[in-house]
C-alpha cells in the first residue's frame, strides 16, 4: 500500500504544479494522468514536468499526430526515466487547419525532434522552434496531409514515377524570436562539404536508410537522416480495417520481433474490450515471444558483425537462428511473420514435440553462445572495432528515448518486462543486463547476455504449460469503448507501443505505433559525429534497427 | 525446342509449375529469331549464364532477412553459385526485389536497375513486390514491381521461405536457358509504361520501351 | 652430389621441345617461337590458377561457414567458376558517361598486367622459370607494385564517392604495407645472400630459410604474410572494397569483363604472395631432402617439383583464406597503427638482428654444416 | 613498463585472434547442416502448418463445402478473396445462393489465416505447397473451386475431407 500511497502523493504534485502554470488546463486521473492544455500552454506544462525535482518526467514515449476532424493536435506521453510507470498524458490542439502551429519540445527531449517531422509530413503540424522543419517521411513535393481525416489519395495529384526527385539540404523552419514567429531557413550542409549518400540501397544500412553523410576524409563530420523509403502508411491503413484485420500489419513493423509487437495489439485490444486471456495462451505468448526475442538478437549480434567484416559470424548467427524459425514453423506455420497472437489468446496450440524441440535448443544455444565468445567477442580487430566507438551517454539515451539493449548499455534500466509486466513477466526471475559503458561493445555484450536470460525465462516456464483452452471466446466483430488505450511490451530493440484511439466503432480511428528503432536512428548522428566512416557502419550495426518499423 | 528440353539438375521438367507461360515464351522467341537451330555455343553460353546469376538484393524489409536465410549454412544460395552478392548493380545479374517498394523508393528502384549490365533479370519475391501485398490499399505504395521494371519471375508468399526462393530462381535458370546470344537478343517486354512517362512533360523515360509493342 | 632420378619432371620435355625449335629455325625464329610459346603458356597458367583459385576459395569459405558451396555444376560443383567466366566474357561493358574514359579503361589493365609481370617471374618447378634475373626479388617487387597505380586510377576515373574512397584507403595501405614486405624479404636476402630465386632455392636443399635463420627469419615470414596479405586487399584488410561500407569499392562502377580483371587479379596476388613465400621461405619447388638419407631423398624427387611448389603455395593460401575467413575488418587508423607501430619497427630491429647473426655465423647452416651444410 | 605492455599486447592480440581461428577450424571439419533443395525434394518434410497456397478442398464428387457465404471475402485484410455467387431456385422453391467462382490471390495474400479460422463451413485450408514461381503474374489469381462443382449435401457430411484431398491441387 506504502507504494501506492507514494504514487498517489507525486501525482497529486504533478497536478498541483500543472494546475499553478495552466490553470485552465483540464486534468482528468484515468488509468494515466491526462492533461489537456492550451497550444501555447504547452512548453511551459513539458518543461515543468521536465524540471519536476521529485520526479522528473524525461523520456517521451511517444508523440502522436492527432486529426480530431475539428481539431489537429499532438498527444505527448511522458514517463520518468528512473520509474517507467508513472506517465503522464498532455494533448493539445489547435483549430487553425490551414496554418497548424504547436510549439517544439526538441531543446528537451532528442527524440521530438524526428516525431516532430514525421507529424509535419502527416499532418501538417509545423512546430515553432524546431530547427529543421522538413518532411520525414515524404517527399517534399508531396501534395497534402495523408494521415488527416479529410485526406482524400489521388494518384493524379502524387503520381507513382521513376523520376527522381531532388534532394534539398536546405531546412526551412520557424523560430520564435521576441514574440514574432519568424521564418527562416539554413543550409544543412556546408558549401564545400564532401557529402556521400549511405543508403537507401546499401548493404549495411539494414534496409532502406539514407544517412547523407559529409565527410571529412574519412572522419563523419555530419550526418543528415532522410527515412520514409519504405513508408508504406501501416497506421493510416489500420483506421480502415477492424481490430483483427489490423494484427497482420504490425508484424510487418519490426518483422524482427514480428510476434512481440503483436502481442503488444492484442494485449491492447483485451485491455480495452476487457478480455480475459486463456493461461496456457499467457504461457505460450511468453515463451514464444522470448523465442522471438531470441532470434532478433542472433540476428542483430549476425548483421553487427557482418557490418564489421565479419562474414562468417553473420552466417552462425543465421545458423542458429533457424533452429527458432524451424519451431515457429512448426507451431504456427511461419518462419518470419508468425500469425501467432489473435484477440484472446493464440491462434494455434503448441505442436505435440514443442517442448521437446525448445528444451533440446538451450543447451544448444548455451554452446553457441560459449562459441561466440570465443569466436567473437574477444577477438582484438574486434575489441578495436567497438570498444569506446559510439559513445552514448545515459541523459542522451534518455533524451532521445533509446530504450532496448541500446539503451542499457548506457546504464538506463528501462526494461519494459520490469517496469510494466505483461503476460507472465511478473512471475518468472530474470535479469536485468545493464552496462554502463554506453559504447557499441556494452551494445553487443548485452545482447548476447540477453540470449542468456531469455534462454532461463523460457527454462522456468517450458515444463510448467497449463493445460486448456489457447484461445478465449471472442465475439466476431470485436468493439472498444471510446478512449485512449496505450500498451507497450518490450521487443527485441526497446520500447515498443501501440497507442489507440477508439469512438467505440469496429475501426479504431487512430492507431499509433511507438518505434524503438526510430530513436535508435534519431541518435545515430549525435553518436558517430567525429567517428570514422567504418565506425558508422559499425554504429548503426550495433544500435540495431529495423527500418520498417521507424517508416510504418 | 521445347519446354521439356530445358534440363535443370535433380529437378524434372514436368514437374514444373507454368511450364505454358515459358512455352509461349520460345515460341515468341523463335518467332523473332527465327532460325531455330540452337548452336552448341549457343548452349554453353547458355549454361554460364543460368549458372552464374549473381544477385543484388534490392531488400527493403520482410523479404529480404529470408533472401539473407537462403544465403546462410541452413539453405545456401552459394549451391547454385549464386553466393556472390553485388553490392555494386554494375556486376549483378538478377536484381532480387524483396519487399515493399513505395513511391519514394521507385525512382531508385528504376536506377538501380538502369544500372545493372545486360543481360539482366529482376526476381520480384514476396507479395510487396508483386502486387503491393498487405499494403495493397496504402496510399504511398507501388502496386507491384512491374509497374516499375519487367519481372521475370514472381514468387509468391508473405514472406516466401527460403526453398520457394530457391524455386523461383530454378525457374528463371529455366528462362535464362532458352535466351540466346547469338541467335537473337532479349525480346522486350510488355510491361506497364505509365510510371514510366514523366508526370509533368509528358515525355517517355525509358527510350527503350517499344510502345507498338504492346 | 647425387643426382636423382626424376620422372615426372618436365625439364626433358622442355629440352626435346628446345632441340626441335633450335633443329628447325633459325635462331631467331627459335627465340621469337619461344617467347610466343611461353607467354601463351603464362596466360594460360594465369587464368588456370585464377579460375580454380575462385573456385577454391568459394569451397572453402563455405566450409569453414557450415555451408556447402557451390555443388550442383560437375562433381562437387568444380566448374562453377567456368559457367562465371563464360558469363562475364559476354556480359555487358557499361559506358559511364561521367568518367574520365581513358583512365577508367586502362586501370584494369594496369592491375592484370602487374599480376601478370609477376607471375611470369615466379620459379614453378626446376627449369620452369621464364626468366631468372640475378634481382629477381628486387624485380618483383617492384612490378606488382605497379597494380596500385590501376587502382588508384580505377577509384579516380569512375567519378564515384564509394570509389574514390576505396581508392584512397588503397592507397595508403599499400605504401604502407609495401614497406614491411620489402624488408621482410630483404631480411631473407641478408641470409641467403641473393636476390636470384635460383640461388636463394639452391641454398635452401637442406634447410628451409625459415629455419635456417630461425627466430628473424620466422619473424620475417610472419610479416611477410601479413603485409602480403594486406597488399592484396583481401579480409581483413579488404578496407578498399569494404563490402559492408562501400558497396564495392573502388570498382564500384566497373561491370563485365573489365570488373573480370579486377577479380582474377585479385586472386592472382593472392596466389603470387603465396609463392613468394614459398619461394623465399619454404623452399620453393626443392623437395624436403635431409642431408645423407639418400633413399629417403629420392623418394622425395619422385615427386615432381612443381608439385612440391604448388604444394608450398596452397598450403599458404589456405592458410590466407582461413585468416580472411575468421577475422573482421580492421579499420583504417588501426590498419596504418598495426604497420607503423608494431610491424615496421619489428622488421627494422628483426633486419638488424639477421645481420647479427650473418655475420656472426649464427645461422644453423652455419652451426650444424655436417647436418645442413650445402 | 611501456615495452612490455607493447610486447603483452602482441601476444594477447595473436591469442585472441587464435581463439576465432580454432572455432572456424572445428566448423571446417564439422557434417554441415545444409539441406540440399532441389535434390531433396523427395524427402524435404515442410511442417505442415506452414501456409502456401490457398485450397478448397473437393470429395472425390467434385463437391466442396463452400456455402459462398462471403465471411472470408469480408474478413481479408485487402481484398485477396473474391467470392461470387448466383442465386437458383430449389425443389422445395427456396432461393439459395451457390457459388460461382472463390477466387484468390496468391500474389497479395498475406497468410494472416483470418479466413480459415472464419470460415463457418471450414470449406478452405492452406496446403505446404511451397513451390509457387511463376512467370507470369496472372497466373498466381488461382480459382479456387473446381470446374462444376457443387456443395457437399450436409447429410452426407459422414463423407469428410480426407487427407488425399488436401493434396488434391486446385485448378488454373
Amino acid at each position: 500500500m506504502n507504494n501506492r500511497d507514494a504514487y498517489d502523493t507525486a501525482m497529486n504534485e504533478i497536478t498541483q504544479l500543472i494546475q499553478q502554470i495552466a490553470p485552465d488546463a483540464q486534468i482528468e486521473a484515468k488509468q494515466r494522468l491526462t492533461v489537456t492544455v492550451r497550444p501555447d500552454q504547452l512548453h511551459p506544462v513539458i518543461e515543468a514536468l521536465y524540471g519536476n525535482e521529485t520526479l522528473c518526467f524525461d523520456y517521451l514515449i511517444s508523440l502522436v499526430g492527432m486529426d480530431w476532424g475539428d481539431r489537429l493536435g499532438a498527444i505527448y506521453q511522458l514517463s520518468s526515466s528512473v520509474d517507467l510507470t508513472r506517465e503522464v498524458i498532455v494533448i493539445t490542439a489547435t483549430a487553425d487547419r490551414d496554418n497548424p502551429l504547436l510549439y517544439s519540445v526538441t531543446d528537451l527531449y532528442g527524440t521530438a525532434h524526428l516525431n516532430e517531422r514525421e507529424i509535419y509530413a502527416l499532418f501538417g503540424i509545423r512546430f515553432i522552434n524546431n530547427p529543421d522543419m522538413r518532411r520525414f517521411l515524404l517527399n517534399d513535393q508531396w501534395k497534402g496531409f495523408p494521415f488527416r481525416k479529410d485526406y482524400v489519395h489521388d494518384p493524379k495529384l502524387n503520381p507513382e514515377t521513376v523520376v527522381s526527385s531532388e534532394i534539398i539540404d536546405v531546412a526551412p523552419h520557424i523560430v520564435e524570436r521576441d514574440g514574432e514567429l519568424i521564418e527562416e531557413s539554413v543550409a544543412v550542409f556546408g558549401e564545400e562539404d564532401y557529402i556521400v549518400n549511405i543508403g537507401p540501397q546499401h548493404p549495411s544500412t539494414h534496409g532502406v536508410m539514407h544517412f547523407r553523410t559529409s565527410l571529412d576524409g574519412e572522419i563523419v563530420k555530419k550526418i543528415d537522416v532522410h527515412s520514409g523509403y519504405i513508408h508504406r502508411g501501416i497506421e493510416k491503413l489500420c483506421e480502415s480495417m477492424t481490430y483483427p484485420q489490423m494484427l497482420h500489419l504490425t508484424d510487418r513493423l519490426d518483422y524482427l520481433s514480428a510476434n512481440i509487437n503483436r502481442h503488444a495489439l492484442c494485449m491492447c485490444i483485451e485491455k480495452a474490450a476487457e478480455i480475459e486471456v486463456p493461461e496456457r495462451a499467457q504461457y505460450i505468448r511468453t515463451i514464444m515471444d522470448e523465442l522471438q526475442r531470441i532470434s532478433s538478437h542472433l540476428l542483430a549480434w549476425a548483421t553487427h558483425c557482418n557490418d564489421l567484416g565479419a562474414t562468417t559470424a553473420f552466417i552462425y548467427g543465421m545458423r542458429e537462428r533457424e533452429h527458432v524459425l524451424d519451431i515457429f514453423d512448426k507451431t504456427c506455420g511461419g518462419r518470419l511473420i508468425i500469425n501467432q497472437n489473435v484477440v484472446g489468446g493464440v491462434m494455434f496450440d503448441i505442436y505435440p514435440d514443442f517442448q521437446k524441440d525448445v528444451k533440446a535448443f538451450i543447451p544448444y544455444m548455451r554452446r553457441r553462445l560459449k562459441e561466440y565468445d570465443d569466436f567473437f567477442s574477444h577477438n582484438a580487430i574486434a575489441l578495436g572495432r567497438m570498444v569506446h566507438i559510439g559513445l552514448l551517454s545515459r541523459e542522451d539515451a534518455i533524451s532521445y528515448g533509446v530504450t532496448g539493449p541500446a539503451g542499457r548499455a548506457s546504464g538506463w534500466s528501462c526494461d519494459v518486462r520490469r517496469y510494466k509486466p505483461y503476460a507472465l513477466y511478473d512471475q518468472v526471475e530474470f535479469k536485468e543486463i545493464v552496462r554502463t559503458e554506453g559504447d557499441s561493445y556494452a551494445r553487443y555484450l548485452n545482447r548476447l547476455d540477453e540470449i542468456e536470460e531469455s534462454l532461463h525465462i523460457i527454462e522456468q516456464l517450458i515444463d510448467n504449460i497449463p493445460s486448456g483452452e489457447v484461445c478465449a471466446k471472442v465475439k466476431p466483430i470485436i468493439r472498444i469503448p471510446a478512449g485512449q488505450f496505450f500498451q507497450s511490451v518490450e521487443t527485441g530493440k526497446g520500447e515498443f507501443g501501440v497507442f489507440i484511439e477508439s469512438s467505440g466503432d469496429k475501426n479504431p480511428s487512430r492507431v499509433k505505433f511507438r518505434s524503438p528503432s526510430l530513436s535508435a536512428v534519431s541518435v545515430i548522428p549525435l553518436i558517430s559525429q567525429g567517428a570514422f566512416l567504418s565506425d558508422l557502419i559499425g554504429i548503426t550495426g550495433s544500435m540495431d534497427f529495423v527500418i520498417p518499423d521507424i517508416d510504418r | 525446342m521445347e519446354v521439356n528440353d530445358i534440363k535443370i539438375k535433380a529437378f524434372p521438367a514436368e514437374e514444373f509449375k507454368d511450364n505454358d507461360t515459358l512455352q509461349l515464351y520460345i515460341d515468341e522467341l523463335k518467332k523473332a529469331g527465327g532460325s531455330v537451330i540452337v548452336g552448341k555455343l549457343d548452349q554453353l553460353i547458355d549454361w554460364g549464364r543460368s549458372n552464374s546469376l549473381w544477385p543484388i538484393a534490392f531488400a527493403t524489409s520482410c523479404c529480404g532477412i529470408e533472401f539473407m536465410a537462403a544465403a546462410s549454412a541452413h539453405y545456401d544460395l552459394s549451391r547454385f553459385g549464386m553466393e556472390v552478392t553485388r553490392n555494386s548493380p554494375r556486376q549483378a545479374d538478377v536484381m532480387v526485389v524483396a519487399g515493399t517498394i513505395v513511391n519514394k523508393m521507385a525512382p531508385l528502384l528504376r536506377r538501380v536497375y538502369d544500372q545493372m549490365a545486360e543481360p539482366k533479370y529482376v526476381v520480384a519475391m514476396g507479395a510487396c513486390s508483386i502486387s503491393g501485398g498487405p499494403f495493397l490499399n496504402s496510399y504511398n505504395v507501388i502496386q507491384g514491381v512491374d509497374r516499375i521494371v519487367p519481372v521475370d519471375v514472381y514468387i509468391p508468399g508473405c514472406p516466401p521461405r527460403p526453398e520457394s526462393l530457391f524455386y523461383g530462381l530454378l525457374q528463371l535458370q529455366r528462362k535464362v536457358k532458352i535466351e540466346r546470344f547469338f541467335g537473337n537478343k532479349r525480346i522486350k517486354r510488355n510491361y506497364r509504361p505509365e510510371t514510366l512517362v514523366h508526370p509533368e512533360t509528358g515525355e517517355t523515360i525509358d527510350p527503350q520501351i517499344d510502345f507498338d509493342n504492346e | 652430389m647425387l643426382i636423382y632420378s626424376q620422372p615426372l619432371e618436365l625439364t626433358k620435355l622442355l629440352a626435346a621441345i628446345d632441340n626441335f625449335l633450335q633443329g628447325n629455325l633459325t635462331p631467331g625464329w627459335t627465340v621469337l617461337v619461344k617467347g610466343i610459346l611461353v607467354g601463351i603458356l603464362i596466360l594460360a597458367a594465369y587464368t588456370l590458377i585464377a579460375l580454380s583459385l575462385i573456385y577454391i576459395e568459394r569451397k572453402v569459405a563455405a566450409f569453414f561457414q557450415a555451408r556447402l558451396g557451390p555443388n550442383r555444376l560437375g562433381k562437387y560443383g568444380v566448374i562453377q567458376s567456368l559457367a562465371d567466366m563464360i558469363k562475364i566474357l559476354i556480359k555487358e561493358v557499361i559506358q559511364i558517361n561521367k568518367a574520365d574514359k581513358l583512365l577508367f579503361y586502362a586501370a584494369p589493365f594496369f592491375v592484370i598486367v602487374a599480376s601478370v609481370l609477376a607471375f611470369g617471374a615466379l620459379p614453378f618447378g626446376m627449369n620452369l622459370h621464364a626468366l631468372d634475373f640475378n634481382i629477381g626479388v628486387f624485380y618483383l617487387l617492384a612490378v606488382s607494385s605497379l597494380g596500385i597505380i590501376g587502382i588508384l586510377l580505377a577509384g579516380w576515373s569512375s567519378n564515384n564517392k564509394y570509389s574514390m574512397i576505396g581508392a584512397m584507403r588503397s592507397g595508403a595501405q599499400f605504401i604502407s604495407y609495401e614497406l614491411s614486405a620489402g624488408f621482410s624479404l630483404m631480411t631473407i636476402v641478408v641470409l641467403s645472400g641473393s636476390m636470384q630465386f635460383s640461388e636463394i632455392i639452391e641454398g635452401q636443399r637442406y634447410c628451409w630459410n625459415l629455419f635456417n635463420g630461425h627466430l628473424p627469419a620466422m619473424i620475417a615470414f610472419l610479416i611477410y604474410l601479413i603485409s602480403g596479405h594486406a597488399e592484396t586487399n583481401r579480409g581483413p584488410f579488404d578496407l578498399p572494397e569494404a563490402e559492408s561500407e562501400l558497396t564495392a569499392g573502388y570498382h564500384t562502377e566497373y561491370s563485365g569483363l573489365q570488373f573480370g580483371f579486377f577479380y582474377l587479379s585479385e586472386y592472382l596476388n593472392m596466389f603470387i604472395v603465396a609463392a613468394v613465400a614459398a619461394t623465399v621461405f619454404l623452399g620453393g619447388w626443392m623437395p624436403v631432402q635431409i642431408k645423407g638419407w639418400e633413399a629417403f631423398n629420392q623418394v622425395m624427387w619422385y615427386i615432381p617439383s612443381w608439385a612440391w611448389f604448388f604444394g608450398k603455395a596452397g598450403l599458404l593460401m589456405f592458410f590466407s583464406l582461413w585468416v580472411r575467413w575468421s577475422f573482421p575488418r580492421l579499420r583504417i587508423d588501426l590498419l596504418l597503427n598495426l604497420e607503423w607501430k608494431y610491424l615496421l619497427p619489428i622488421n627494422l630491429a628483426n633486419l638488424l638482428v639477421m645481420v647479427v647473426i650473418v655475420l656472426s655465423g649464427f645461422t644453423l647452416t652455419d652451426l650444424f654444416p655436417a647436418l645442413f651444410g650445402k | 613498463m611501456k615495452f612490455i605492455q607493447y610486447i603483452g599486447g602482441i601476444f594477447t592480440a595473436l591469442r585472441s585472434l587464435a581463439g576465432g581461428m580454432i572455432v572456424t577450424w572445428k566448423e571446417l571439419l564439422t557434417p554441415k547442416v545444409t539441406m540440399e533443395y532441389p535434390e531433396n525434394r523427395k524427402t524435404l518434410v515442410i511442417s505442415d502448418r506452414w501456409r502456401s497456397e490457398l485450397i478448397m478442398p473437393h470429395d472425390e464428387n467434385n463437391e466442396h463445402a463452400c456455402t459462398a457465404c462471403g465471411i472470408c471475402m469480408i474478413n481479408c485484410p485487402n481484398g485477396t478473396i473474391q467470392v461470387t455467387s448466383s442465386s437458383i431456385d430449389t425443389e422445395d422453391g427456396k432461393k439459395k445462393k451457390i457459388l460461382d467462382k472463390h477466387l484468390w490471390d496468391y500474389g497479395s495474400c498475406t497468410f494472416c489465416n483470418l479466413c480459415v479460422i472464419t470460415c463457418p463451413s471450414d470449406a478452405i485450408i492452406f496446403n505446404n505447397d511451397f513451390e509457387g514461381a511463376v512467370f507470369d503474374k496472372s497466373k498466381l489469381l488461382h480459382r479456387l473451386n473446381h470446374e462444376g462443382s457443387k456443395l457437399r449435401d450436409r447429410k452426407k457430411e459422414a463423407s469428410t475431407l480426407d487427407t488425399s484431398a488436401k493434396k488434391e491441387n486446385k485448378e488454373a
